[in-house]
């Protein structure tokens, strides 16, 4: 039975508010697993909700023009966009989404246009540090992002399809038939790809405090800050489906879902706690290195 | 070290030698030669580790006491260059050629005893203080509580002791009577 | 790209940007800033990702500490001394209460000069520990502080059972130490060092076999060792750069010429090593301790009697006692003009070198990003700048 | 929020170079009505719950945060964190004694701080001076030039009562009674004499958010 476009609409929404708590928690429950790292208690799991409760209810704000308030549109747009267009599980009518209206490469365009809108925003935000964590920022994503297109054209080459739904559908039928196992190169230069996506140590220096305090966000507070807040959340659940789906063989309930994602997840945070952090001419090196030649190999194996 | 306190007597002038301790002697030299004494301890005596620099206000004499204390690694002795400045005009040769350290010193010393370095980098600016008004703090005749209750308001309630006479209140009551 | 064991000196004379050019970024970091030591800053000029001129501001923390002790009696000073320096006020105590002793002619008894001992190399593993946290947090390295500030904690116990105080202890005063050892701290001290102890393998591990901190700090702050004269750098940074002064095993003070310990120096002298020589110093420091507390007399007196404090004069004169800090040459310059009161009190602290002229020196041509490393690894403190 | 519109008086910006004046805002700060009810005591519970301080180490009380940050003590627990920008964060904790240099550098963090925002003073120095009551440089009650919600008593005070300190914040923040920011907005004439009295040096912007 096919739902009607309104029906679709609304659904998307149910969509987005679930993977938007599951977010919050995602990273609530993580900052916990860190600080156990740390041999600490760690924050309460619900502290991102308060942050943004709070961050939404601060009584004043500053502006700095028009494209400062459009960066976290931007930003937000950039993560909703991303969800819209993957299923998040895979053969359900719910969270579906959009999937079969778009396609890999125009997700891939949202994971980039949130950045770019950010860094227009934070641009005009006008304080130093902004400028340079947005320079910072750039020039990681375009490193990151070579081993990360690469590892999606061997999928696409591999599967013939660009449409997310064909390819989960081809992983389906036993977990040997997840790229983990077809093609392991392909699914090796990708997460590499995702912990500078995530930024995440060891590639963090754009968010970092101690070096030039704290990128991007440094002007942004208030209710714009609870924007940016909300979008990490969503965007870290887009990313993480996007990874499910294209490397694990999607979820067909929610159940294995959250599982595929969390443990996804918490490869970030297992390096993360382990390493300092790249400077940024460091990590491009470093993207434009080995990643990019398992990359590279991952698309010959495909395409012979 | 007497061996020393002579070759300095004859080459600049240096006088009242005196052993503090058994690695640590002090002498005095004429402001003059001061930067050529202490060129001279760096290059030709072996005394290459430039602990610290600061002046003393000895006020009754009229003088700024400038100290420089240079330590010899090798023989493991420290030797304190003294020289009086005149207060009224207190002018120094810079040393900032000799150590690298020695402009910070100087301008500290500018900014706490109002003794000048011409040619130091960078001895006019503020050093720790920002839009000082009063003379120059570390002056004897610099009186620092009448400054802070002038310039600060301080909380109702704040009682300050004599130490002698608070102990002696307290520890033998009937006495005070 | 500067490769590894390739060191790049660092220009002394300073370059003269066009600042109306339009190439170069002016910025500030500090005070306000997490990635700097302390409360000072620095205005950076850059070009592009690469710092071109760096000039140090000092003086948020000035209390006037010399100004003052001239107005206070020699035995009222001692709540202020130890509060020069926070991270390890037990060697402002220990270098004003020798001086004050050297200038009154008074001896101190042979258990003080044990504990003595015994609290300064405390307060050094403490400030390592501090330190370390620091250096690892600097690079992005959060879980290495949180552990190492823990371990610091532990020793801070410690001084609570000794002295009653946490930061500040104001243990060491003139005669001798202001209380004997409490029951069972000797053990308590030897079952802390065990646990840090521990805890510093696992930091060796995780830190200097870290191939991200390599990349960092390898090469990172280059200092050549004909400045350690021309500049007055004393301490761990001078030892790395293979120069070998210990005022430990110079000067001799205290109980460490009875004591077993060899000097460490490096060579390659930038960030890493003397990340490491500090790290192999902490492991020095714990081997003192034991050393002490196993030579520590058992029974004696801890303090020789003074006169009055209220009206204690001490002979006029000038002397100037140095302790090796963990930072280098700590040393306080005392007048006396034979009055109740000082005349001159002066502070030598070793970041009056280190954080201003070497700082300044040393950050051109480094980038943004590794200021705050370079700063941390220099190990300053801006409180003994500006007193 | 509700707010008054009400038109503050505009400010000198004197000492400013007149290619500067134009970057800074030239309205004076003005009063924030909480909003009513349920709502407000929602508002302040999240306020209380997320505390963010300015990583700003005015003074040698900082080096306590260190430990409190860490695992000993772990204020993360009580939903503290620290924050690297003022913007962001909404509580300042001043770490002793404040010389007129750092003053001058916490009146203007403080004010670029978004409201609702509390301060936290920590040690005697910050409530009368302390220890350097007849310092030249150093002011003697930190409330003179900020509203201060909290005092720690100590030299300095232990971790233990920092932690103290921040649930009493809380407790006054959930009672609505920590409204630093209208106050500092009324008094705004007040505190400028008390801040110009002493900064001599004053080449910044008179409110500066």
């Amino acid at each position: 039975m096919e739902p009607t476009l309104l029906g679709r609409i609304g659904y998307a929404f149910l969509s987005l508010f679930v993977i938007t708590n599951y977010g919050l928690l995602l990273i609530g429950s993580m900052a916990r697993i860190s600080a156990k790292v740390q041999g600490r208690v760690g924050q309460p799991v619900y502290q991102p909700y308060i942050d943004i409760i709070k961050s939404s209810v601060k009584r004043n704000a500053i502006s700095h023009g028009i494209m400062f308030y459009l960066g976290p549109v931007f930003r937000l747009a950039g993560g909703v966009g991303t969800y819209m267009f993957i299923p998040a599980v895979f053969g359900s009518v719910v969270f579906r989404n959009f999937s079969d209206s778009g396609d890999l490469l125009l997700v891939m365009y949202f994971i980039f246009f949130g950045q770019l809108g950010m860094a227009l925003g934070a641009g005009e935000g006008g304080h130093p540090y902004s400028a340079i964590g947005v320079s910072r920022g750039l020039a990681q994503m375009t490193a990151f992002e070579v081993p990360f297109a690469l590892s999606v054209i061997a999928v696409a080459i591999q599967y013939g399809t660009l449409d997310i739904n064909a390819i989960v559908g081809a992983q389906q039928g036993g977990f040997l038939n997840w790229t983990l196992f077809t093609n392991p190169l392909a699914v090796v230069a990708a997460i590499i790809a995702f912990l500078g996506m995530s930024m995440h140590n060891p590639f963090s220096v754009v968010i970092a405090p101690q070096e030039i305090p704290i990128g991007p966000p440094t002007e942004y507070q208030a209710n714009l800050l609870g924007m940016l807040q909300t979008n990490r959340a969503i965007f870290n659940g887009a990313k993480l489906v996007l990874y499910m789906n294209l490397f694990f063989g999607g979820a067909t309930n929610i159940l294995v879902m959250v599982v595929k994602t969390f443990l996804i997840y918490f490869i970030n945070v297992f390096v993360g706690q382990a390493f300092p952090r790249f400077r940024t001419d460091q990590s491009i090196r470093f993207f434009l290195g080995v990643p990019t030649l398992i990359g590279i190999a991952s698309v010959i194996i495909a395409a012979v | 070290m007497n061996e020393l306190a002579k070759e300095l007597a004859a080459r600049y002038g240096a006088r009242d030698w005196h052993d503090r301790r058994g690695d640590l002697s002090s002498t005095v030299v004429d402001p003059i030669r001061l930067h050529d004494t202490l060129a001279w301890l760096k290059d030709s005596a072996g005394y290459a580790h430039l602990s610290f620099a600061t002046a003393v206000d000895n006020i009754e004499r009229g003088v700024f006491t400038l100290t420089y204390t240079v330590r010899n690694h090798e023989q493991g002795h420290s030797l304190m260059v003294h020289a009086d400045v005149d207060r009224a005009n207190p002018v120094v040769d810079s040393i900032h050629l000799l150590w690298g350290q020695g402009w910070t010193y100087q301008r500290e010393m500018k900014e706490w005893f109002g003794i000048d370095f011409p040619g130091s980098p960078r001895v006019d600016e503020e050093f720790v203080l920002e839009g000082w008004e009063g003379p120059p703090m570390m002056r004897r005749d610099f009186d620092s509580l009448a400054y802070s209750d002038a310039t600060y308001e301080g909380r109702p309630g704040r009682v300050t002791h004599d130490p002698a006479t608070r102990m002696q209140e307290r520890l033998y009551p009937e006495a005070g009577k | 790209m500067r490769r590894q064991n390739e060191h790049v000196i660092p220009p002394e004379t300073r370059a003269t940007p066009d600042l109306s050019s339009g190439k170069y970024l002016v910025m500030w970091q500090g005070p306000q800033h997490p990635g700097i030591t302390g409360n000072m800053s620095l205005r950076l000029v850059a070009d592009g990702d690469t710092v071109v001129d760096c000039e140090t501001h000092v003086g948020y923390l000035h209390r006037g500490f010399e100004k003052l002790m001239e107005r206070r009696l020699w035995m009222q000073n001692f709540p202020l001394v130890c509060r020069i320096a926070v991270p390890e006020p037990d060697f402002n105590e220990y270098c004003y209460a020798a001086a004050l002793e050297e200038l009154a002619g008074v001896t101190v008894p042979e258990k003080a000069v044990w504990l003595r001992t015994l609290s300064l190399e405390m307060i050094r593993l403490a400030s390592f520990l501090m330190w370390i946290g620091g250096q690892a947090g600097a690079f992005g390295h959060g879980t290495i502080a949180q552990w190492s500030v823990t371990m610091r904690d532990y020793v801070l116990d410690l001084f609570e059972e000794l002295s009653g105080g946490r930061i500040y202890h104001m243990y060491i005063i003139p005669g001798g130490v202001r209380g004997d050892v409490p029951d069972g701290f000797l053990d308590h001290v030897l079952e802390t060092m065990q646990v840090i102890k521990k805890n510093l393998d696992d930091i060796e591990l995780v830190m200097f076999h870290n191939a991200v901190f390599k990349m960092r700090a390898v090469g990172l702050g280059y200092i050549p060792p004909d400045w350690v004269d021309k500049y007055g750098i004393t301490g761990p940074n001078a030892r790395s750069a293979g120069v070998a002064r210990d005022l430990r095993k110079d000067l001799g003070y205290l109980a460490y010429p009875q004591l077993d310990f060899k000097l460490i120096t490096g060579g390659r002298s930038d960030a890493f090593e003397r990340a490491e020589l500090r790290l192999a110093e902490m492991y020095q420091s714990i081997d003192l301790i034991r050393q002490i507390v196993a030579r520590m007399p058992k029974d004696g007196p801890f303090r020789e009697r003074l006169p009055n404090p209220l009206h204690w004069k001490i002979p006029a004169g000038e002397t100037y006692v140095a302790a090796e800090c963990t930072r280098g040459e700590y040393g306080f310059y005392v007048v006396s003009d034979g009055g109740d009161k000082p005349r001159r009190v002066a502070v030598r602290g070793p970041s009056y070198t280190h954080a201003v002229s070497v700082m300044e020196r040393l950050v051109r041509g480094v980038n943004i990003a590794d200021v705050a490393g370079l700063m941390v690894s220099l190990h300053t403190y801006p409180p003994e700048i500006e007193r | 929020m509700s707010d008054k519109k009400i038109i503050p008086a505009p400010l000198a910006n004197e000492g400013l170079p007149p290619d500067e004046r134009g970057l800074f805002c030239d309205a004076a700060p003005r009063e924030y009505e909480p909003a009513r009810g349920i709502m407000e005591d929602f508002a302040n519970w999240a306020r209380s719950e997320s505390l963010w301080i300015l990583g700003f180490g005015t003074g040698c009380g900082a080096i306590e945060l260190r430990p409190l940050m860490t695992s000993r003590f772990d204020m993360y627990r009580y939903g503290i964190q620290p924050r690297p920008t003022p913007r962001q964060s909404s509580v300042f904790v001043i770490g002793g004694y404040a010389s007129v240099k750092t003053l001058k550098r916490i009146v203007r963090s403080y004010e670029q701080m978004m409201g609702p925002k509390f301060v936290v003073a920590l040690g005697s120095c910050t409530i009368n001076g302390g220890m350097y009551w007849d310092s030249y440089n150093t002011i003697k009650r930190i409330d003179q030039y900020i509203p201060v919600d909290v005092y720690i008593t100590g030299c300095m005070p232990r971790p233990e009562a920092l932690l103290a300190g921040f649930q009493e914040l809380k407790k006054i923040i959930r009672a609505g009674r920590a409204e630093g920011q209208n106050e500092y907005a009324r008094n705004f004439e007040w505190f400028k004499a008390n801040q110009k009295k002493v900064i001599k040096d004053w080449n910044m912007p008179d409110y500066n958010w």
